[in-house]
């Protein structure tokens, strides 16, 4: 009996960097796309999307609307292509963790495999945040057109601020033009003050997860100047093992304090100065997006952090509609005060997910995925898919378009969504990512709720994370 | 067939399940052993990488592999009492004390849902099915039921502080106001979480056993003198006493392997179990840490569950 | 029992009168409810089945009211619905073709628990009634095999259901079949995963069957395997059902298999979980849809036990098994 | 104080009466068998006063107590079940000990009690061996013995013996007799030996469907059965019954007649009566030496059945008859008459032979009621007045 | 052709030897009863006849052909077990069916035998019910019921009437016999009643410890029983014995003495003897009619036990042993011997008697191999030549 055990590889993923023709595809090809469930919910709209923007008929695509459960899937892909499965042939990664298939070589080349021009045009007129995400660290190359991005924005309720005196000028400001999370404080405590019924001040996520270490933390952190490993611009995506861990720094302390701060008051003993406190509800400490999203939704808090898509839910006629504000996430230091580059400043993390190849396909599945990977990246197509299910056009340029604007409720808050992604931080993603991750989210998080002082828990972090670099 | 001598019949009417079992588990599980013994590998595209013996179980074993894993594998002994140190920071010590408590809890109430179960009364098909019911709810859906009862501003068993709930305010036993980011409350929640699901699985396999007691045995009881509890004790208990370790056995090791309800209440990173570092060093494709610590795992199991072994062989005389 | 002397012929089998039975203070409580049997039993009874009825059924009832609350109102909830939305059980066939994944779970059950039924039960029979060299040991063995995670068996699984594993005899290679999307991959490792704990079961059932009545079968004409299949499985019907219904429910809710060895789409053979789970959105999760799908999902699981409890409960009689 | 008293006691079943309206008084002390054919509800009287089954209707006394509603543990009783019913999980002691371990009698205590039960029922050596170890004879003496280990008030013993040998049966017979005199207490026992039933009781309660027929000491029941039932039941092999009528000079039938004055028995001619002789009162004319013998009735010797120590005759009265054993076991007259014969007469089979009967335990019973009507026939004869004149009635 | 034959059939367990070394050949359609004491081993022979228990060593034929090793359905056998073993899920209707249904004989002729088999056990009527819905003797008939509806070549019937009524008994056994004629089969059978061994049987074997003691017909094991155990076990009441040794003129013993010339029986002056003699051979000394009577013996009378159609009288001969029942059951004689006489005899207790042994019926065995010497002593007497003067040792 032979098997693929022992060195245990499955799948060869031969053929990672040839080339796919360009050619038209003359016979009758399905291209099967594992997608996610918004995209099965809307699959006719989404088809006709990618026919309108010139995909041939005699191209059909299947969706495989795979499970929102990103873990899950993500497992799903590995399976699939170290089994060498030739089907789907396109498949939507998360920006969370396309790295680490490029480094286990597993998805197609984009940059060996399609005509330059496409290349070209995904590194040039996409959001940059993005497209890093999908490239390879070591070699620079493209393997994923950046689908959608995601960033978030604190939303607000314009009708609670008004009662505290705030008015459609200062709404109007904060819009482009982001606040300190000082004044960010201060606004709260005042709106709290004004509307005593109301229960909650500012929600956000920092549960034990993912999303603390990727995303909130990371925005609290990077606002203030902060970094996981020194300067992002050179240590994001690596190299493991040889760049600096610096969560010990100040201003990651801060950032930790500050949030301490909002949670419990300056009675706590590791409380910032200057900061109002007491303007976010312990719960935050158990909640994720939906959870969180819940209070702000049922009409009990002010300030709420998340994902454009709540923003739709939010700005609704029926929930808030006109009365929804948004605004880039505050900062803690400018930009000209922080240490390294990317941060300081208005910070948004930065999710959103690509499309790759399954290098394993037949010539003929790739043929046609490509034609697929053209019709994805027409902007006709983005400004169609922005209006249908609310992906956000991963070329800055189209959040000006009038059509994006004219897109229902979210078409509102363009202006804000575009600060945000011009100021996006990806998370330091590589192999070793999803070990420091979770690392990284009990620490804070432990942090957060008092357990260990800010810094034992960041000193505590820096040398698992050490462990954890050294070891890949 | 039937003049092979008992021997060889046996073996071949276990043919089949020896069978599927040889390749369906067995074979996977020589190749994991594999596995077990080569680095981990998260470059490049072979899953493993080269050929470095038991390095993992000493790894493991030492606490030399915790960082790659959630939680650590084995609890930080001391030498001074309490001899372990922060009971919940290990995946060992939290799957003990899972186990411990809803195997124990599970029994109990299965036991007595089996016994209100056995008795005749109007309706009673009814109240059997509702009994049964919660070991049909997925695991997926019976976290999200307990998650959003305990989560702030959602359910109505956690309050806030400003507005406590009644489980906030019972003494030493209240949880905190967001007990699913504490090992300490979490692992209480996911403990009765899990009886109340499993609890039917217990009923379930006692009720039948005490339906497959001779009737006429409790006659000679009665006559003999014994009352209800002695009946129980001396009739009852003896003879469904296989059929209760065996549903024991099976619970204590499904429990031992708990993670989906950690998984969907609190998560792996809160509430370390085995199976959760298993779990998430797979999906981080360490697949060769994974397989090390299923194995060991697997070996813990074992060591836990040979008391029942032993009961086993006890009460069905010979094993 | 009034006292009464007795001449003590001194060779009689007992010189005093039986003792009053001695109590316990738990014992004394249960039997003062026994000396007023009707009355105090019946309420226990009742005040127990109510306590249980309520803790099992809340739940339950508290997924109804996650159900019936449209997804927005779904905070600060209390023991009634904000709102009533029954169309959420429309909205959830619309969403998502819950009926099929429904279907293929029903399926892939019904099809593991006949296998390991048939399986398990020759073993059971095999490991309850029959004695044999090396029979403590394979119970071990097989025993042993749910000490393993899921996750154990995998790698080298996916390997053997998507034609990654090849055997080579001679010059001949043949390669394992790509199964993927197929129910064969998961009704096969369930089988065996899900096998240990039904051998368990019926062996202990099994073995309880008196020697006597496989006897009069086989006298009467049955083969060994006639006399289990005619006598001892009836009457271990409660540890049949039983062992039936537990692996049915396990399969139903099965998910690390059943995820793992398809897409994930109705059409693929994907399980009831993966249809719940395709309720869930990136970020935005409907509790109410999914909530209404596991009240619906749970249906046939209720109607499966109602039909298995018949026989759960046809215990056996009294004297006729006079051994 | 062990009386047991059943009062109106009914069970009833789906599509049986079990027992139906039983009224006995069993007194303290005393021995009662109850017999009667199988399926006539034994069991289940046994079961009602145990407190196992509930009496549809009626009252259960026992000891002066109506203990109809009261559960089997405080009725005092110990019993032996006709399914045996060990416990499977327990070793021969510990199914012994059972209710002495429930009363928390001390270990010596248990230790002697086990140790005599077991002696008396020849299992010493055996009290560490499973039930499934033991033959059907040895587990019905585990039972017997893990009733016997207890004094109650009142022993219910169902048919104890029924697996046993006839040697071991009569050692157990004596041993349950001491045991009855030694401790005094009431034993309510069921059997289908007649032996047993006629050594051991001090009354016989025959029951038929369910109805008490007669409850008297054992010689009562063979010497005068209340009815044609208890007449046939009691004794084996069965009385001979032949039908016929009352004529003026005595009972009068197609094959036998017998000649005494109706009115002595306070009969009227033309009443149907049943005659009844049991076979060891049938005597070959040519042997026999009674001073009340009947007229002799030409018959003819069918099967012989040889039991060692008696000779069964079956008699054929009418030529076309065959005989059927079957019938003759206690069923109506069908021209053909059982009788014992001494192991060393010279008998064949097919020989002509006269036979008489002994009319001083010859019994008269009403064809339709079955009442007896006379147990012996003391009268006369109507016509001459001499005893043993073959002027009787000839055919 | 159902002749089956043991050949050196051992059945070991862990601590006992329950069939020892037995070797038996039955003859087609012959019916054999197995008897012998409780655990015995009768069980486990027929088990190992059906196939039911593997013999640790030897091997069973059936028909001619070895099936040692075949499964109890290929081996041509119907049972009838001990522990009657009814399928508690099926109704009487199916339990009876079993064995045809699995035969896929068509639902006419299963019904057929169905009826006729339940006719025979009187069980018409409750085809529809559930064991657990029946009296004992109910279900033991069902069992046998169960087992002749099939044309088997070998019945094994383990006790099949111990529950049952003697009434019923006799009807069973009537048409148990007829059955067997009819088809010609093979029978097995074990009882403990001797009158059912007795009337029924072509040959009996008798069974001790699991060894085969004799196989012999009714009145051979009887009258010529093989060795002590025979004698002792068979019959009922049991035969007396006297320990004693051969004198110069016969049998001498404490107080029996039988004369006769030793040589006669190839006895030496001085060996250890048994004497057997069975209670209906025993006579009071005024009511002998005997041709060869022994000396008469002084005795007391002790316990009248009246049977009804006999009367069992306990004599003491010995003043100083009282009288124990127990022990009286065929253990060595201890100064006791049990007689019967008729009903009518006049009797009583305490009474001074003379007996006197019927010497053509009198058993002598050897005391150390328990082995038969003689059945029936023949011989004259040495001293005087003329009968009954009471010449002989009277003390
Ligand atoms: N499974 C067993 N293990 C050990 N000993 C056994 C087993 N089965 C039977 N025996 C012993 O073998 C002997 C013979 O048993 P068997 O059942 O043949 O007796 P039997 O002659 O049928 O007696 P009975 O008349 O009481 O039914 C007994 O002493 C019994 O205790
Ligand atoms: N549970 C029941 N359901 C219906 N009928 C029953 C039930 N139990 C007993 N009977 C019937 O009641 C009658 C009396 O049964 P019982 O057991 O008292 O008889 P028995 O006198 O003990 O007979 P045996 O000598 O055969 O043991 C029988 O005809 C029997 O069929
Ligand atoms: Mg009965
Ligand atoms: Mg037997």
């Amino acid at each position: 009996v032979s098997t693929g055990g022992g060195g245990g590889g499955g799948g060869g993923n031969t053929g990672t960097s040839t080339p796919i023709s360009t050619k038209e595809v003359t016979e009758d090809v399905t291209v099967q796309i594992a997608g996610d469930t918004r995209m099965g919910d809307n699959s006719k709209a989404f088809k006709k999307a990618l026919h309108d923007a010139g995909l041939p008929d005699n191209i059909t695509v299947e969706i495989i609307a795979g499970s929102q459960v990103t873990n899950n899937r993500q497992n799903q892909y590995q399976q699939w292509l170290s089994g060498g499965r030739k089907e789907p042939t396109l498949m939507m990664m998360d920006s969370g963790w396309t790295i680490p298939f490029i480094a286990r070589n597993q998805i197609q080349n984009l940059t060996d495999a399609l005509p330059s021009d496409m290349v070209n045009t995904v590194e040039n007129e996409y959001f940059q945040a993005s497209v890093q995400t999908a490239k390879s660290p070591d070699s620079g190359d493209l393997y994923g057109i950046p689908l959608f991005p995601d960033f978030p924005t604190m939303q607000y309720r314009k009708d609670l601020l008004r009662n505290a005196g705030y008015s459609d000028s200062d709404f109007n400001k904060w819009a482009t033009e982001s606040m300190s999370w000082k004044e960010f404080s201060k606004v709260t405590k005042k709106a709290m003050e004004a509307n005593q019924d109301i229960g909650n001040g500012y929600t956000f996520q920092a549960s034990v997860y993912e999303g603390l270490s990727c995303c909130d933390f990371n925005e609290f952190m990077t606002s203030h100047g902060g970094a996981y490993f020194g300067n992002p611009e050179k240590n994001l995506f690596g190299p493991i093992g040889e760049r600096p861990i610096t969560v010990d720094e100040q201003p990651v302390l801060d950032s930790i304090k500050m949030v301490r701060t909002f949670i419990n008051g300056s009675k706590d003993k590791h409380s910032l100065d200057g900061y109002e406190g007491n303007i976010a509800p312990s719960a935050v400490l158990q909640w994720t997006e939906e959870p969180s999203r819940k209070p702000f939704t049922g009409g009990d808090a002010i300030m709420h952090r998340n994902w454009p898509y709540s923003i739709t839910i939010n700005g609704a006629e029926d929930v808030f509609g006109k009365d929804l504000g948004v605004m880039p996430i505050p900062y803690g230091v400018p930009e000209s005060e922080a240490q390294y580059p990317m941060t300081g400043g208005p910070v948004a993390a930065l999710g959103g997910w690509h499309m790759t190849v399954n290098p394993n396909s037949p010539g003929k599945k790739k043929q046609a995925a490509v034609k697929v990977l053209q019709a994805l990246m027409q902007e006709q197509f983005q400004l169609d898919i922005f209006g249908i299910m609310g992906w956000i056009p991963p070329r800055p340029k189209l959040l000006d378009s009038d059509k994006a604007k004219q897109v229902e409720v979210i078409g509102r808050y363009l202006p804000q969504l575009k600060v945000a992604g011009e100021n996006a931080i990806p998370r330091p993603v590589t192999v070793v990512w999803p070990q420091q991750s979770s690392k990284i989210a009990s620490e804070v998080n432990a942090s957060y709720a008092q357990e260990k002082s800010p810094e034992q828990a960041m000193s505590d972090l820096k040398s698992s994370l050490k462990q954890i670099e050294q070891s890949a | 067939m039937e003049s092979l001598s008992e021997t060889a019949y046996a073996y071949l009417l276990l043919a089949p399940a020896l069978l599927l079992l040889l390749v369906i588990a067995v074979y996977p599980l020589i190749q994991t052993f594999g596995y077990s013994l080569f680095a981990d590998q998260l470059t490049g595209s072979s899953r493993l990488g080269e050929f470095v013996g038991l390095q993992n179980y000493v790894a493991l074993l030492t606490g030399a592999r915790n960082f790659a894993l959630p939680s650590n594998f084995l609890p930080n002994l001391t030498s001074q009492f309490p001899f372990i140190k922060n009971v919940y920071s290990s995946a060992l010590m939290v799957t003990l004390i899972f186990t411990g408590f809803s195997v124990l809890f599970e029994t109990l109430v299965g036991f007595a849902q089996a016994l209100v179960l056995d008795q005749d009364f109007r309706g009673r098909r009814w109240v059997r099915v509702a009994i049964i019911i919660p070991w049909a709810v997925p695991i997926v859906i019976q976290g999200m039921i307990f998650y959003l009862m305990f989560q702030p501003n959602i359910g109505f068993l956690v309050g806030t502080p400003q507005d406590p709930a009644f489980l906030n305010q019972i003494g030493p036993l209240s949880i905190s106001y967001t007990p699913l980011r504490n090992t300490a409350d979490s692992l209480f929640l996911i403990i009765i979480a899990d009886v109340w699901k499993t609890s039917a699985f217990m009923a379930l396999l006692i009720l039948a056993g005490l339906q497959s007691i001779d009737r006429s045995l409790y006659n000679v009881a009665r006559v003999s003198g014994a009352t209800k509890w002695q009946q129980f004790k001396m009739i009852t208990f003896p003879l469904i006493l296989p059929t209760v370790l065996v549903a024991m056995l099976f619970r204590t090791i499904a429990a031992m392997r708990v993670y989906g309800i950690i998984e969907t209440m609190a998560g792996c990173t809160t509430v370390p179990s085995l199976s959760c570092l298993v779990v998430t060093t797979f999906n981080n494709s360490l697949y060769a840490t994974s397989a090390t610590v299923a194995f060991i795992t697997a070996v813990l199991i074992g060591i836990v569950v040979s008391v029942y072994i032993v009961k086993f062989a006890d009460a069905e005389g010979g094993f | 029992m009034p006292g009464k002397t007795r001449p003590d012929g001194g060779t009689n089998v007992g010189t005093r009168q039986d003792a009053e039975i001695h109590r316990g203070p738990f014992e004394r409580w249960v039997n003062k409810a026994i000396k007023n049997p009707e009355r105090a039993n019946r309420a226990m009874f009742y005040v127990a089945t109510i306590f249980f009825l309520v803790t099992t059924l809340f739940p339950f009832y508290w997924l109804l009211v996650l159900a019936l609350t449209p997804n927005n109102l779904i905070t600060d909830m209390g023991l009634v619905p904000k709102g009533f939305n029954p169309e959420v059980f429309v909205t959830m066939f619309q969403r998502v073709p819950f009926h099929w994944y429904m279907f293929n779970s029903f399926v892939l059950g019904i099809a593991t628990t006949a296998i390991v039924l048939v399986l398990a039960s020759l073993a059971g029979y095999v490991f309850g009634r029959l004695n044999f060299p090396g029979k403590s040991v394979l119970m071990l063995a097989i025993l042993a095999i749910s000490y393993f995670p899921p996750a154990a068996f995998f790698l080298p699984l996916f390997e053997l259901f998507t034609g990654n594993l090849a055997i080579s005899i001679g010059p001949v290679t043949v390669s394992s079949p790509d199964l993927f999307n197929t129910p064969a991959p998961m009704v096969l490792p369930f089988s065996a995963l899900f096998m240990p704990l039904s051998i368990f079961i019926l062996t202990t059932f099994y073995g309880q069957i008196p020697d006597g009545l496989e006897d009069a079968a086989r006298v009467e004409g049955t083969t060994r395997l006639g006399a289990l299949f005619r006598v001892i499985i009836p009457l271990s019907a409660p540890g049949v059902a039983t062992a039936g219904v537990l692996t049915f429910i396990s399969v139903y809710n099965e998910f690390f298999f059943s995820f793992l060895m398809n897409n994930g789409e109705a059409s693929s053979w994907a399980p009831i979980v993966a249809g719940i789970l395709k309720y869930q959105g990136q970020f935005d999760t409907p509790y109410n849809l999914m909530a209404a799908a596991s009240i619906v999902g749970v249906l046939p699981v209720a109607i499966l036990v109602i039909i298995a409890q018949e026989k759960i409960v046809s215990g056996l009689t009294a004297g006729a098994l006079k051994e | 104080m062990g009386e047991v008293k059943l009062e109106h006691v009914t069970k009833r079943y789906a599509d049986v009466t079990a027992v139906d309206d039983m009224n006995v008084e069993i007194r303290d002390g005393e021995f009662v068998c109850l017999v009667g054919p199988s399926g006539c509800g034994k069991s289940t009287t046994m079961e009602m006063v145990a407190g196992l089954t509930k009496p549809t209707e009626g009252e259960v006394h026992i000891a002066g107590r109506n203990v109809t509603n009261l559960p089997p543990k405080d009725r005092g009783i110990a019993m032996v079940f006709q399914n045996i019913a060990l416990f499977p999980h327990m070793d021969v002691y510990d199914n012994i000990s059972f209710g002495l371990r429930l009363r928390d009698f001390d270990k010596e205590e248990i230790d002697r009690r086990v140790d005599r039960a077991s002696d008396i029922v020849q299992l010493e050596g055996m009290l560490d061996r499973m039930p499934d170890e033991m033959s059907g004879g040895q587990r019905q003496r585990v039972a017997i013995a893990r009733a016997i280990v207890r004094n109650p008030e009142v022993f219910l013993m169902d048919e104890p013996l029924a697996n046993l040998d006839a040697k071991l049966r009569v050692h157990m017979r004596t041993e349950l007799q001491r045991l009855h005199k030694e401790l005094d207490t009431t034993i309510i026992y069921v059997t289908h030996d007649q032996a047993e039933a006629m050594t051991m009781s001090d009354r016989i309660a025959v029951i038929d469907s369910g109805q008490l027929q007669q409850i008297d000491p054992p010689l009562t029941c063979y010497n005068e059965p209340a009815n044609l039932f208890v007449a046939g039941f009691i004794g084996s092999p069965a009385m001979n019954f032949v039908e016929g009528e009352v004529a003026e000079n005595g009972f009068a039938s197609e094959n036998v007649e017998v000649a005494f004055d109706p009115a002595d028995h306070g009969l009227t001619v033309g009443d149907e009566v049943t005659l009844g002789v049991r076979p060891e009162d049938v005597y070959l004319t040519r042997d026999s030496e009674l001073t009340t013998p009947t007229q002799p009735i030409d018959a003819k010797t069918d099967v012989l059945e040889p039991m060692g120590d008696e000779i069964f005759v079956y008699l054929l009265l009418d030529e076309e008859a065959g005989t059927d054993l079957d019938d003759m076991a206690g069923d109506a007259f069908a021209g053909q008459l059982l009788m014992s014969v001494a192991p060393d007469s010279e008998i064949e089979e097919e020989e002509d032979v006269d036979v008489v009967l002994d009319r001083s335990r010859v019994h008269l019973f009403d064809t339709n009621s079955g009442e007896a009507i006379v147990h012996g026939i003391t009268s006369k004869m109507p016509t001459t007045s001499a005893d043993e004149t073959p002027a009787e009635g000839d055919d």
